[in-house]
């Protein structure tokens, strides 16, 4: 009975939306909006990438704002798992030997490659958020691979908060620079060029690191107990 | 033929909503409600960068000179799906933190024999 | 081009309806990475590679092994 | 000035003796008396001032407080009350615990029920009857057990009241901008018949609860017999005389004589004479059945405020006099009759009727109270209560409501019955073994007793006294002047002398006497003197005062059951299960909620698609 | 003059701190709230008489408006910040020896990251930036509602998620839908390009807006999580739940209705759905046992009050709705605060079990009476003037139909004054206390309870001090196009 019944409300709901998104074109915006980041992108933040200039400079408080959500969430994580009684560890059925030695030879490669993604974020497609990740899955091949060497937990704590910081102090150091809060104080320097964007590296590094702890945090706090 | 050039993207990301909202409303298990938060979210990303395409634009990235800035796409809905993606794990992550100590509690996750706070 | 592109919306929603239907919460999981894998390349082809790329590691890599894990320490058939 | 100093000492009055509590009792009795005996001079100091002082501002609204006959005749009755009931509660309260909450609490609801008769606005009327309502409610409850659910059922009515008040407020105050009276006095003329409806029946409803009038009189029964006896006395005497304050407040001073003739096409006027006359008979017929004498003189407070309302709806002259004067003399002997009911319950530790009889040889001056009392209730000549009920009978029979005052005769009938059962049961009779040694009442309990008697009896005899001021307020209030001599009312209408009555009461106590003196011979009967038809005479208490009206009861019970409180208990029970059936609509299921979420959705995408509402 | 920016960046940069302070200042970790609350109170409130006058809007990395995100600080986001750090301030010093067990550090960063996102909504002026805050909001007070581990804790921590997940997505839907149809995500950009509603791709999303807000703002369909989070969370959270999120939940429905849609005749269907919330609240809590759930639903009747207040729509309704806004905030926080020290040392949540407290815990019983009669709305209290404003407000619309509205409204409030009437009578009329163990409250949970209510009666007594920044909120709410010109000059 309640399949029917949800299917209905959910055919009422599509009837709605169909007569919605019929009044929005598909693949004409030309927002207003939109062109002049496309337009003033470059030399007003000196970025290549214009998603990331967006991302860190027009919108950077959208930003601040997500990484708090990620701090939140290992915070959160910490709070509820963290006061479950059973320590015991599970029996996880040993790595095989393929496996142990390919996490040792790929850990160190897939870090490289994540520090590569947010050191360019500025340049080439991808960031601080996506270079944090590909770090997370680094630490993730490593607890599969060799899960007896373990990484202290306060160590990721540290970074967390440290990038978190970073970022505020780099924005304060705008505010007190040029008068508004995450305000591109430094030097744009020749665009496409790696040095070139102002504060966008520092910020992008200082994600890169926090996301990537934060995440690597999160599972090391789901497997902890496993 | 044009139809499906103007609708199929909008078909696949409130496909995917209406499917999550399906889980949601009639699944029992809790992380099943988990994966149908999880499917809603992806089609609401999708749906968002579907509002900035420009037809056959290309990318919002100055990587060779002589890029036209007419035929860029509209680079404000990537930078929202980036903030939305973590949002969706941050949620996520939560969510599964909270199964797990539901299990340790009830020993099931059946939401339906998980009614001791009601009334 | 739009041939590709039709393929994959439906393979996306195949995934989708096999991650309702499916009883065993792992092959669900993995059914929800299927999607977002489909997701990711659809963003390729709507011109966003930061998304694609967000979505393919943060989407794909990383919810699928929070829920597999999740799904290790509860149980396993719904 | 005079006011503002008043309404400060009483408020401040309270919290200090609540604070001195806190150090000696000794010195909170002796502040407690101080305050009232000051308050009640200042009030008099204030005879014949009329004026009018804005001593703050609520929400760009001046709150004023204004001082007229009016208000001056129910302080004076206010504050007297509460005097003489702190005075009788310095013994009274000698043991009991949470002594200085029970003094705050009666200071607190005396000065709010000072600053109502005394505001001149309807905000700070309306902040001082909730002040009044809520420090009520907390004395009610005071002594636990069954005074909880004395104190709820006062509290649920009384917030209800004065919700109905507050819309009523508000709707003057955005029709007219301004709520001060006297503005307002000035503004209602122009407005239309309906609205003018529609505001006296919320104010009905408002002063209705808080003066039992008979279908909203549920809660005062419980709530007088639980309270402790020096405030039930306050409560019945005074408190509920508020909701008359307020009838005359909103009848005439707000709508004026004319215009509340006209009101509804004089319908309005006649319901509530209706109403006035059934609080008179069912009441009193309930009192009749009671057991506990605070609950019988509950059920009497009931019957003669119907007494009171029925003189001030009928509209004439005579009847608003006679009853502004039968408000005052329902004040005197009603609180003397709680007070003595008060110090036999605190001598006798029980004020159940069948268990009590034969205290006249041991509490004379008690007994002396509660006749003078009663001989008031009644209305027998040479008492206040005579004048007043004769006045309104007057206007009855001039105004042609021959039904009116056959229930008002019916009322007077029901009152000497239960009357006498109090006496009889109480005071005459046989003296069980387990009262032998109960000690007159203490001193401090004399003096109101005494007080109080005279006012009764003087007020009596000399009813010009109160009708003179009594006259100037109804003159103040649009009616026209009758000529009061001291004796009585001399006006052609309806010639009231007391001076005649008085001699020929005189005239037959003396023959009387004289007779008494020639028989002479006095045979001293003993108490079992009497032929009980053949079988032994039992040795212990043996006459009848038990189940004193038992074959009436039979015939009366099945019609006198109390309706409204049936109904309204059933009204409680259905609210109560809704409640729990509404609770259940939260089942805990988390699928049913978030279908709750995508439903709600769906209706509003359905009202815009479906019905084009919006 | 202080910049706004640092209302939101102080409590950020602590929570942040926090967790470094781990390793060596341990102690000193529950008194950073306090001390950040603190000068947001004090920074709010020396920006409240400048900003009655003309908003500050405030530009984040240089941009002006349409392409970068702006602060909107109006004497409404003013009125909201002033009352979230005073309530957050007065329940962190509470909290200061309240909360023993747990993770306590992570207890008080989240804390802080629940009142950062609180007052990030009231004070953002872009619809994107609003629902990262509000997400903030909402996964802190997941975290916080199941904080304790406890069974109970954890099932409403989850059901909680699920469905605020879920109306958060319904909230991007809608952003989605806008951006694609204005290009644009500043609030008065917005506004500017929108004129009616009634076109049915302008009503979609104000309908997902109206749930997916109304989930969190507990109106009356959608608020099924707010009894379980509310009773099962730790005193000090519920405080703050029922004293500051729910309202934020209304803030945000209201400026999406009033500011961006300038939907007036939706209002009619908002009053609707007030009067419907307050009465189902009001009737759920009367047949309750347990104490907090009682007072979780009686926030659920006051909140239908407030959005009623909302829905008459006048200038003098919407004041009267903010300033029961204040009161319910003081009050409630009131209420849950002196419940908390109960509860703990009666062992257990039970009215039956809270009797004969009034002789053990005389101030804290005071205390509550006093919350419950400035709640019911009895005259000396603040629950009196804001009763009278929306009593006012509603007569003034000089209809029949509200007429009958407002008579349903007040009898919710009897039955609200019956059963807190029923808890006072059993604190304080009923049974003996023979266990030694009920003592008074600590020092630290007394001090906020008496500052709430010197306040409570302060404000009552004279709520002028509050007319002046209530009237200009309201008004800004109300002209449109006064905030358009404001925020895009």
């Amino acid at each position: 009975m309640r399949k029917i019944f949800s299917l209905i409300i959910l055919i009422i709901l599509a009837l709605g939306v169909y007569i919605c998104i019929s009044e929005i074109p598909f693949g004409k915006p030309g927002t207003a909006v939109g062109n002049y980041y496309i337009e003033k992108g470059i030399e007003e933040t000196g970025a290549v990438n214009i998603v990331t200039s967006i991302v860190l400079n027009y919108r950077g408080f959208d930003t601040l704002g997500e990484v708090t959500i990620l701090f939140l969430a290992s915070l959160g994580l910490g709070a509820i798992l963290a006061t479950v009684q059973n320590k015991t560890r599970g029996v996880i059925t040993p790595p095989s030997l393929i496996l142990t030695t390919a996490c040792r030879f790929l850990f160190p490669f897939i870090l490289m490659f994540g520090a590569y993604i947010f050191l360019h974020g500025h340049l080439t497609p991808g960031g601080g958020f996506q270079g944090g990740a590909i770090i997370a899955s680094g630490f993730l091949l490593r607890y599969l691979g060799c899960p007896q060497k373990r990484i202290r937990q306060s160590s990721f704590v540290a970074i967390e908060s440290l990038g978190g910081i970073a970022f505020i102090i780099i924005g304060l150091l705008g505010f007190t620079a040029g008068g508004f809060f995450l305000f591109n104080f430094l030097p744009k320097g020749v665009a496409n060029t790696l040095l070139s964007a102002g504060i966008i590296p520092l910020i992008y590094i200082a994600i890169g690191l926090k996301v990537g702890a934060e995440m690597a945090g999160i599972i090391d706090t789901l497997i902890e107990e496993s | 033929m044009d139809f499906l050039n103007n609708y199929i993207f909008y078909i696949g990301a409130f496909g995917l909503i209406f499917i999550g909202l399906y889980i949601l409303l009639t699944r029992k298990n809790l992380i099943k409600l988990i994966i149908g938060l999880s499917i809603v979210d992806t089609g609401v990303n999708l749906l968002i960068i579907c509002m900035g395409y420009l037809k056959n634009g290309t990318a919002p990235i100055f990587s060779r000179k002589g890029l036209n800035p007419e035929t860029m796409v509209d680079p404000t809905p990537q930078a929202l799906v980036l903030t939305s993606i973590v949002i969706g794990v941050a949620v996520l992550a939560m969510a599964l933190s909270l199964a797990i100590r539901l299990y340790q509690h009830y020993g099931t996750l059946d939401m339906r024999k998980i009614k001791e706070q009601k009334w | 081009m739009i041939i590709i592109i039709t393929s994959l919306v439906i393979t996306m929603l195949a995934g989708a309806i096999a991650a309702c239907a499916l009883r065993d919460l792992l092959s669900a999981a993995i059914a929800s990475c299927l999607v977002s894998l489909a997701a990711a390349i659809l963003f390729y082809f709507l011109q966003a590679p930061d998304v694609a790329m967000a979505e393919a590691s943060i989407g794909a890599a990383l919810v699928t092994a929070i829920l597999v894990i999740a799904i290790r320490r509860t149980e396993r058939q719904e | 000035m005079l006011i503002q100093s008043i309404l400060i000492i009483a408020f401040g009055g309270a919290f200090l003796t609540y604070i001195l509590g806190k150090a000696s009792s000794a010195l909170r009795d002796f502040l407690a008396v101080l305050i009232s005996v000051s308050l009640t001079v200042l009030i008099f100091l204030a005879y014949g001032k009329t004026g009018e002082i804005a001593f703050a501002s609520f929400m760009n609204l001046p709150l004023v407080l204004r001082i007229n006959h009016l208000s001056w005749f129910f302080a004076i009755a206010i504050q007297t009350v509460t005097t003489l009931s702190v005075i009788f509660s310095l013994s009274y309260m000698k043991g009991k615990e949470r002594v200085d909450f029970y003094y705050l609490m009666m200071l607190l609801c005396n000065s709010a029920m000072l600053g109502i008769v005394l505001s001149g606005d309807f905000v700070s009327f309306y902040i001082f009857w909730e002040i009044m309502s809520w420090s009520a409610f907390l004395l009610i409850s005071y002594n636990r057990g069954g005074a909880l659910y004395a104190g709820m059922k006062y509290i649920v009515m009384s917030i209800i009241g004065s919700m109905c008040m507050l819309i009523g407020i508000m709707s003057l105050y955005s029709t007219y901008g301004t709520l001060n009276i006297r503005e307002i006095h000035d503004l209602i003329s122009t407005a239309s018949g309906e609205y003018l409806l529609f505001i006296s029946i919320l104010f009905l409803a408002a002063f209705g609860v808080k003066s039992a009038l008979w279908p909203i009189h549920v809660w005062l029964p419980p709530a007088h017999s639980e309270a402790p006896s020096p405030f039930s006395a306050v409560l019945s005497s005074i408190l509920i005389k508020m909701g008359i304050y307020g009838f005359v407040l909103i009848l005439y001073v707000i709508s004026g004589a004319a215009l509340y003739l006209g009101l509804g096409g004089g319908s309005f006027r006649y319901i509530l004479t209706l109403l006035a006359a059934i609080t008179i008979i069912i009441p009193t017929f309930n009192a009749l059945m009671q057991d506990d004498a605070k609950r019988l003189l509950a059920w009497s407070s009931i019957a003669q405020i119907g007494y009171i309302i029925l003189g001030i709806s009928i509209g004439t002259s005579l009847g608003l006099i006679g009853g502004l004067f039968h408000f005052f003399n329902h004040v005197a002997f009603k609180a003397l009759l709680f007070l003595a009911v008060g110090a036999i319950e605190y001598r006798t530790g029980t004020r159940d009727l069948n268990s009590l009889g034969g205290l006249i040889k041991k509490m004379p001056v008690t007994f002396i109270a509660v006749l003078a009392g009663t001989f008031g209730l009644i209305g027998i000549p040479l008492t206040n209560g005579f004048v007043s009920k004769w006045l309104i009978y007057k206007t009855l029979i001039l105004n042609n409501h021959p039904f009116l005052a056959f229930a008002a005769l019916v009322g007077t009938w029901g009152t000497i019955l239960y009357s006498y059962k109090l006496i009889h049961n109480i005071f005459l009779g046989q003296l069980p073994e387990n009262l032998e040694h109960t000690k007159p009442a203490p001193a401090s309990m004399k003096l109101p007793f005494i007080i109080l008697s005279v006012v009764i009896v003087l007020f009596g005899i000399l009813p010009g006294i109160p009708l003179k001021l009594i006259n100037l307020i109804t003159a103040s209030l649009g009616f026209d002047l009758l000529n009061i001599n001291i004796w009585g009312i001399a006006s052609e209408s309806g010639p009231l002398n007391i001076i005649n009555i008085f001699a020929a009461f005189a005239v037959a106590l003396i023959v009387v006497w004289f007779f008494f003196l020639i028989s002479g011979k006095k045979v001293v009967i003993s108490q079992d003197n009497s032929y009980a038809a053949g079988i032994d005479v039992p040795k212990g208490k043996y006459h009848y005062t038990v189940d004193f009206y038992n074959p009436m009861f039979r015939m009366i019970k099945p019609y006198f059951r109390d309706y409204m409180d049936e109904f309204y208990s059933q009204l409680v029970k259905a609210l109560a299960s809704l409640s729990d059936r509404v609770r259940r609509l939260y089942c805990g299921d988390l699928g049913v909620y978030v279908i709750y979420i995508v439903l709600f959705l769906s209706i509003l995408v359905i009202s815009k698609i479906g019905l084009n509402l919006w | 003059m202080v910049n706004p920016i640092l209302l939101i960046i102080a409590p950020l940069s602590a929570a942040f701190i926090i967790p470094l302070m781990g390793y060596g200042l341990k102690r000193i970790v529950k008194f950073i709230p306090p001390l950040v609350m603190g000068f947001n109170l004090v920074v709010s409130l020396s920006l409240a008489p400048k900003v009655i006058k003309n908003p500050i809007i405030v530009f984040l990395g240089g941009f002006p408006p349409p392409f970068g995100i702006n602060l909107y600080v109006g004497p409404l986001g003013i009125l909201f910040s002033c009352v979230i750090s005073l309530v957050g301030f007065i329940v962190s010093i509470y909290a200061l020896n309240y909360i023993k067990q747990g993770a306590e550090q992570k207890y008080h960063a989240l804390y802080l990251l629940l009142l950062t996102g609180a007052t990030g909504i009231v004070l953002t002026g872009d619809i994107f930036n609003l629902f990262v805050f509000y997400e903030i909001l909402c996964i802190s007070s997941y975290a916080l509602v199941g904080y304790t581990g406890e069974k109970a804790g954890i099932e409403s921590a989850s059901k909680y998620l699920i469905q605020g997940s879920l109306g958060s997505s319904l909230i991007l839907i809608a952003i989605a839908l806008l951006y694609g149809k204005f290009g644009t995500l500043n609030m008065a950009d917005m506004a500017s390009r929108i004129d009616s509603v009634h076109t049915m791709e302008l009503f979609f999303p104000l309908v997902l807006f109206i749930t997916g807000m109304g989930v969190e703002s507990a109106i009356f369909p959608l608020n099924a999580w707010l009894p379980d989070a509310h009773s099962s969370a730790p005193s000090t959270i519920s405080a703050i739940l029922s004293g500051i999120a729910i309202k934020i939940g209304i803030y945000a429905l209201c400026r999406v209705i009033f500011t961006i849609f300038g939907a007036t005749d939706i209002l009619q269907f908002l009053m609707l759905l007030g009067l419907v919330t307050l009465l189902v609240g009001e009737f759920s809590a009367f047949s309750q046992d347990n104490i907090k759930r009682m007072l979780a639903y009686s926030s659920t009747g006051q909140i239908g009050l407030i959005v009623f207040a909302m829905g008459v729509g006048t200038q003098y309704g919407i004041s009267g709705g903010l300033f029961q806004f204040t009161t319910h905030a003081l009050s409630k926080s009131l209420l849950f605060l002196t419940t908390g020290y109960m509860i703990y040392r009666a062992g257990s949540m039970k009215i039956s079990a809270l009797e004969g407290m009034g002789k053990k815990m005389p101030l804290t019983s005071v205390a509550f009476t006093i919350g419950a009669f400035s709640l019911i709305g009895l005259p000396p209290f603040i629950g009196f003037p804001s009763k009278f404003m929306i009593v006012y407000s509603v007569l003034a619309r000089q209809s029949g139909l509200y007429i009958v509205f407002l008579a349903l409204v007040l009898a919710g409030t009897v039955i609200e004054g019956a059963y807190f009437f029923k808890v006072i009578q059993a604190i304080y009329f009923k049974g003996e206390r023979k266990d030694d163990r009920a003592k008074e409250a600590p020092l630290s949970a007394l001090i906020p309870v008496i500052i709430l209510v010197l306040l409570i009666i302060g404000i009552g007594i004279y709520p002028k001090v509050l007319t002046s920044i209530l009237d200009s909120s309201a008004a800004e709410l109300l002209d449109r196009i006064g905030y358009i010109k404001e925020a895009l000059k």
